[in-house]
């Protein structure tokens, strides 16, 4: 039996000295009525040769986005992730340990975990950061939630631009426990402050804005913060792309309170979207509010620095039904992988990545709007990395008529309710032949 | 030595070489200057190299499996094949884009489908969503599945959900976050669930209950079926903490014994790997009639093609991941149970029970153990005979077990044990290693007896020595102050 | 520029830290003349995101032994490797370290190969082994050498059985140093035990034995024995297939004086023949005559046990024109990884992977010889895991056709002088299902 | 705690599944009865788990490049790239087999073809054969090559080889190997050739000369060519050792400044991970009149469609090794040349030879160093001044070095320097890193004057304090006693 180690002759040797003459004594306490009869309904089992044949058959029926020439984004990116990342993250020394419970044996996870919040901090220019959220969408919820434990007030607004499966996750976050989520609508692909301005008042909790938004767009946060701040009670939650923040404003510059975002373009190969990580930082009034783990600088009994788990009466384990959140396990090597990946960008790269990430989408949005039939959805709206475009057929039969080719030309809007539109995402990794190859098959498709 | 990354930093080394650009452009002219980050964020400035000796320097201060035997119990320390690790690095899986067509996915959706339908055999539910990323969080969506079941019914009224006082802190936890109120029942003496207490606070207000089977002492639920009965009774439904799943599989079908959902924790029973807190995976399985209000999407087929299900979108409580959940934990889930196989899924349950049982009997003359009857794959010894007599704690007993090379057992829980050691070798250790364990466990008896002041400075061989929690809430120093440039 | 640690600051300082203007003064040694003038003619720099492109795009071109039906042994085996193999072999700790030379902080290197050398001796029989050799053909030609050493007869026999490229390489190590290479003449597959009785004397120093040989083939080594140990003289230089002795006679069982063999097959990846590893054991009595590295067990100055490399008096560094070779890095990790390999497979595991080897290699010459056209080579030579089949057509012709469907029905034996015979390997890693689709398209190329 | 992977065994563990026989059958059958084994093989038997804690334990008592700095002359010790190690595990390079059809195979024939041409052009010769799999077989397959010239030529009485009496074991090994008599040049005062002793003894006899440039104490041996022209004035050939290509590349091209046939490492310059001992890879690159004689096959082309080229077979001097080389090997310095270019190439040796001087500078005031100038990529200093004054030997310098988190230089070589310490810190290394080596040597120094019972006792913190050497000869305890079942 694969990863069984005992052998027979150990089996009956343990039962002897438990003092038992079969298995089956030891679990009386299970009624033999409740007990399966037969075997489990499963495939019989595959040794490594076999499961090895097995799974590349399966590799074989997808199309990975390094054999195609692929545009996706829409909270997904596929950054340049070194390979020396996962040199550290593959080590069983990091990966098959667990919560750093033990501080004395996991000062590893422990000051990774440190350094990371470390780095997130200054991304954002926040005072505090936790060990990580599941993901960006949870990141927002917890947030939303973090914000009524400080000001009580339990409504927030959300504009519609923030990414629509974030808004599921927060809704299902936040329904039926009396949280009110209030639509801001957009206007030219951003956030319109006038409307803001007139959804505004004291009960309003807290108000998100994600920028780059989920179009791509950046958010006229300055214009827009004053109005969240109005009332002296409402808190700024900004949801962010870490990588953004290499060129674009820290958060802190316009005063956000609470800074989420997913961290997932950060060292983490997309994996089909999962794990992502959510990162969360705040200002340290909150810290006794924040959801997760956090991990602090303290000394050993000879007064050596080291690390431990710190704040820990806000959780789970120990508030129970009162904790800050139930989150227990988080997401740990994410952030590993996170921190190692800033650690090799470092200061100059992560710019270098995102400067080319928005001039090459800017030299494709430039292309493509001058194409016939294509046009810019929002072109008033300055972007980021990812833009919407509009065009002459719907996005999915581009797309489909793209596939023999392997180019993925972006996400199909219709998901989210627009027909003839593609959202077409780029990273560093992208080159001009690629975009340049996207560009004369748009023209191609559209005729064909 | 310099300790922290950013100690490292030189201005102006690189770590990686980026493409030159072949694009012209200046982010200022792009860009409005008024987005345009005033400051750098200063992270650090190193070699790949450094960056190298740093993590790996690390890492060597930790415990992990592969150093020693790692008894936390609840936490299921299972061997994390090595197999797995490398077939999820396939390009075909770790570069594919959660919005790519369908007909390019046709191989991930197939062993989400294959595990969708596993794990509901398994676990003898219906149907199973695998999008809850973690424990608590399938404790969450499987309490809104609860919610939404019974708006569905037209209750108003349906706002507690019962759990035992021995239950793990996300459970109630969980219920808060979904908006329930938590009657917390008290144990009876034998470790159970007190089925007399229980018909006292089951009323209409209750919409559920949650257990945790075998418990976190470790003991089987035997009344399982009187417990559901009472729930089912006021149609609250009965929910599966499945953390101790590595002793049921094979031998109990929850779906089929009286519980209505349950989650799965794919990183303990299923051998993926912890991470050092996470990526996990918690999938959450439901009886049939649940099966409208699973998140959305669930994987189907249709004559062989596989496909994104939205269908039930109207009635599902939506999702709680913005796409499907950790993908790279559900292949490694994947690829286990295929190499196991049913005679090795109850193989694993069965040799997980012998162990425990087997360590349970070695160390039971030295530690007091409040239960005595066979455990399931875990059991919980306790620290008090250590204290009454030498003061000796279990943190002191935790301390001294990582300097002879183990990890310590899940300490001061479950809450109503007194100085609990809860321990849970799992099926992959042998009993050599169990007989070791055993062998420090009485070692540490004795010199409890002997020189309990070498406890209480224990650990000495660890990297640091006693770590001081309480000096980490007092200075709150949680971020590294960085040199400005 | 990548991996390099200075900045243009730091050089700086270095170079005035060590009193020079610019670099050019510190290579004033270098004869203005000799130098390159202008940039070497290279490619220019690619980036780590670039060179993935560029690795991918050349992956593409070849078709691995993973997406196709392969056959194809003559040396190099497609034996399971399981996973956990490159979890160690990956760790830096083994694969950037060098040669133990430092043994305090090598106790890693050096206990592996101290066990490596265990498991080689208990797999021959022999009682001392080395630390690795560079292949099996250059650890027979060491092993001639030895020999010589041993005995000073400069003869050596080699049959017409021992693989051809092991025979080019024995000619170029033994040519021009006044060592006589003798062919011994084959029957039916097998050394032809009357002609190399005819060929012994006193003046040979040894005989080579491959066995399986080149064609799969056991010799009759307990009839051979005798003839080659006839004079008292004349060393038996045995040359296996390691996999093989889990099933059959250790050497010693032979009597065998020194045992080599290519190593690959026992954990290691294929990667089109290199790097492979030769494994070398003897006798004791010849320890000090022993090529290559060699560990033993010692104590620290505290009397701990420890390892180091021992009877260094032999080696290059220190004997120079007179060492027994001129070996110096050798193929450590590869021994690491037959090391974990033999771990993990086990006294049973590697017994049922010779075992499954052998059954279905015989199953699959049951069925190919009773297709019309197709008879074995060899028909009444016992074979391990490898055979010859006389082909109805040009074996290349088979090979041609069979590659749109991604089948390597074998080694085409043309190499060697047959035009009509292929060479057929089978590992465990194969199933029914592989060899009867092999079966069935030999019927089919034959006719169409 | 078991510390051989022997102590673990355990009857009838297993530490891998292997599929279940699909086809009937009996080795006694099918084999004949005196072929089989009698006594099993014994080798362990234990659990994958018991495997991974046993190897990883054993790695955490190595130094390696990513623990520290690693000095270790002649040897260039730099840092291995991680994206090297990535992209040769894909399967289309590591499970394709040597004899598979070449219309397979088009991707890896491509990237050999580069290669050579890529070293042919960064040494200036004609064509390089990437067979040979290490430095010394460079060597001998070069010295193979001297041999074939020369029989072309009809010469009978070419039987010597002229080397320095700094150079490298491995010269004077493969000259006995290849079948040439050595005859030892003593090296000048400046720790270069003695071109005036030289004359001396190039006879018609010599059939070549070998030199390492920069040589053993890494000193350019700037008269190569009038030692060049000496040798050729008697038909031999200049052979260049390239262990020491580090400090030329993109400098000097060996092939245009007199070198005949040359040998790279790809182990040192090329940034391939020397393994512990290897594999490595030792490619041979020859000047025109040469290419014949390389071995068979080398890679070529027409209109792009590559094939193994055998076509020189009949000149050739055969194979050194069963198929092409280290491949696998190969595959890494490709990618670290692609990723260097011409400019990152050059970088590499300035940096190198930077690096040096600064390390030499520093710790010149500490010890002896006899040639007091420039040195390309390695300097060699020495112990005398610590022996002389305080008994202390290179060794207990080497050792105490190693308390500090350093590996030691390469000690007692060349042999033409007492006490001899030879110090390749490579360009991987920062200023800061070589700051922090000096330091240690510094302090050494001082403890040399101060401690030197320190010194002898060193190394203390090691996993196993001073090996016995002498010891291990003397019992020659080469394999472990193994209980037999
Ligand atoms: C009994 C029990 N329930 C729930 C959880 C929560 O699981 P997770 O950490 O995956 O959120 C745990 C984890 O420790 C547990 O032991
Ligand atoms: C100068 C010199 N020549 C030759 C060699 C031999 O190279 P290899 O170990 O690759 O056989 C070495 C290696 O240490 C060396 O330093």
């Amino acid at each position: 039996m694969p990863y069984i180690a005992n052998t027979d002759a150990d089996r009956q040797q343990m039962l002897e000295a438990i003092g038992v003459k079969s298995f089956e004594d030891l679990i009386r306490a299970i009624p033999v009525e409740l007990r399966v009869k037969g075997d489990l309904d499963l495939d019989p089992a595959l040794s490594e040769i076999e499961i090895t044949r097995l799974i590349h058959e399966k590799t074989c029926k997808n199309i990975c986005t390094q054999a195609a020439n692929s545009f996706l984004g829409a909270g997904v990116y596929d950054h340049f992730v070194p390979a020396a990342v996962d040199t550290i993250i593959s080590r069983p020394e990091f990966f098959t340990a667990y919560t750093p419970y033990q501080a004395e044996v996991s000062q590893g996870t422990l000051q990774y975990i440190y350094e990371f919040q470390t780095m997130i901090c200054e991304l954002t220019g926040m005072e505090i950061a936790n060990a990580s959220m599941y993901d960006g969408a949870s990141a927002i919820a917890e947030a939303i939630l973090m914000a009524v434990r400080k000001n009580r007030l339990k409504k927030a607004i959300l504009p519609e631009s923030i990414h629509p499966e974030y808004v599921k996750v927060i809704r299902c976050y936040t329904e039926g426990i009396g949280i009110e989520l209030i639509t801001a609508p957009c206007a030219y692909g951003v956030i319109d402050p006038d409307a803001l301005e007139g959804l505004m008042n004291e009960t309003v909790g807290s108000v998100i804005i994600q920028t780059p938004n989920f179009w791509g767009n950046m958010e006229d946060v300055f214009a827009l913060e004053p109005i969240v701040h109005s009332n002296g009670k409402t808190l700024l939650i900004a949801a962010v792309d870490p990588i953004s923040l290499a060129v674009l404003n820290a958060p802190a510059e316009y005063k956000a309170d609470i800074v989420v975002g997913e961290g997932q373009a950060m060292g983490n190969s997309m994996y089909f979207g999962g794990p992502l990580f959510g990162f969360f930082a705040s200002k340290l009034d909150m810290a006794r509010q924040m959801p997760g783990r956090i991990v602090g600088g303290t000394v050993d009994h000879e007064g050596k620095r080291a690390f431990a788990l710190t704040l820990q009466a806000r959780e789970q384990h120990i508030r129970r039904d009162k904790a800050t959140s139930n989150i227990c396990s988080n997401q740990a090597l994410c952030a590993l992988a996170a921190t190692v990946w800033m650690s090799l960008m470092g200061r100059e790269g992560i710019r270098e990545i995102a400067i080319q990430s928005t001039i090459k989408a800017h030299y494709l949005a430039d292309r493509i709007k001058a194409l016939d039939g294509y046009s810019l959805a929002y072109p008033t709206a300055p972007f980021f990395k990812e833009f919407v475009v509009n065009t002459p057929i719907p996005a999915a039969k581009i797309i489909q008529r793209l596939l023999p080719r392997a180019l993925y030309p972006g996400v199909d809007m219709a998901r989210f309710g627009n027909d003839r539109q593609l959202m077409i995402a780029v990273t560093e990794k992208k080159n001009k032949k690629d975009m340049d190859a996207l560009v004369e098959t748009l023209v191609e498709v559209k005729n064909g | 030595m310099a300790d922290m990354i950013f100690d490292l930093s030189v201005k102006g080394r690189r770590g990686v070489t980026l493409p030159k650009r072949d694009i012209e452009g200046e982010i200022h002219q792009i860009l409005p200057e008024k987005f345009i980050r005033k400051e750098a964020a200063e992270l650090p400035e190193v070699s790949e190299l450094d960056v190298m000796r740093h993590y790996i320097r690390l890492s060597h201060r930790n415990h992990f499996i592969e150093k020693g035997l790692y008894p936390l119990g609840s936490c299921t320390m299972k061997y994390n094949p090595k197999i797995n690790e490398a077939l999820v690095r396939h390009s075909c899986f770790n570069n594919i884009h959660p919005y790519q067509a369908i007909e390019t996915l046709q191989g991930t959706l197939e062993i989400l489908y294959e595990l969708q339908r596993d794990l509901s055999e398994i676990s003898g539910m219906a149907q199973v969503s695998l999008q809850p990323v973690a424990g608590a969080q399938g404790e969450f969506a499987g309490l809104k599945i609860i919610a939404a079941y019974h708006k569905g019914k037209g209750y108003t009224n349906k706002k507690k959900i019962i759990l035992p006082d021995s239950a793990h802190g996300t459970n109630p936890a969980s219920c808060t976050l979904a908006g329930y109120e938590v009657i917390e029942l008290p144990s009876r003496a034998d470790g159970r669930v007190d089925v007399e207490k229980l018909k006292e606070v089951v009323t209409d207000e209750v919409a559920g209950f949650m257990l945790t089977n075998p418990n976190t002492l470790g003991l089987f639920e035997s009344q399982i079926r009187e417990i559901s009965d009472l729930i089912h009774g006021v149609d609250g439904l009965v929910y599966l903490d499945g953390a101790n799943l590595n002793a049921l599989m094979g031998i109990v079908q929850p779906g089929k014994i009286g519980f209505d959902i349950l989650h799965f924790n794919l990183h303990k029973t299923f051998s993926t790997p912890h991470g050092g807190g996470g990526p996990g995976c918690g999938p959450v399985g439901v009886v049939k009639k649940l099966v409208p209000f699973l998140p959305v999407p669930l994987v189907d087929q249709t004559d062989g093609e596989f496909f994104l299900d939205y269908s039930h979108q109207e009635t599902s409580i939506g999702k709680v991941h913005t796409f499907y959940g950790n993908y790279a934990i559900m292949l490694r889930a994947y690829i286990y149970i295929k190499m196991l196989g049913p005679d090795g899924i109850r193989h694993i349950t069965e040799n997980a029970i012998i162990n425990a049982n087997y360590l349970m009997k070695l160390i039971a003359p030295y530690y007091h153990i409040e239960h005595q009857e066979y455990c399931m794959h875990e059991f919980v010894a306790d620290g008090t005979l250590q204290k009454k007599g030498h003061g000796i704690s279990t943190l002191d007993i935790a301390k001294r077990l990582l300097d002879k090379g183990f990890h310590a057992p899940t300490v001061y829980f479950p809450l109503i044990i007194n100085e609990a050691l809860m321990v849970e070798p799992t099926e992959t250790e042998s009993k050599q290693s169990i007989d070791s364990f055993a062998t420090a466990m009485i070692e540490i008896a004795e010199e409890t007896k002997k020189d309990p002041e070498l406890l209480r400075n224990a650990p000495l061989t660890t990297p640091v020595k006693r770590v001081d929690d309480a000096h980490a809430v007092k200075i709150l120093d949680i971020r590294y102050p960085i040199n400005r440039q």
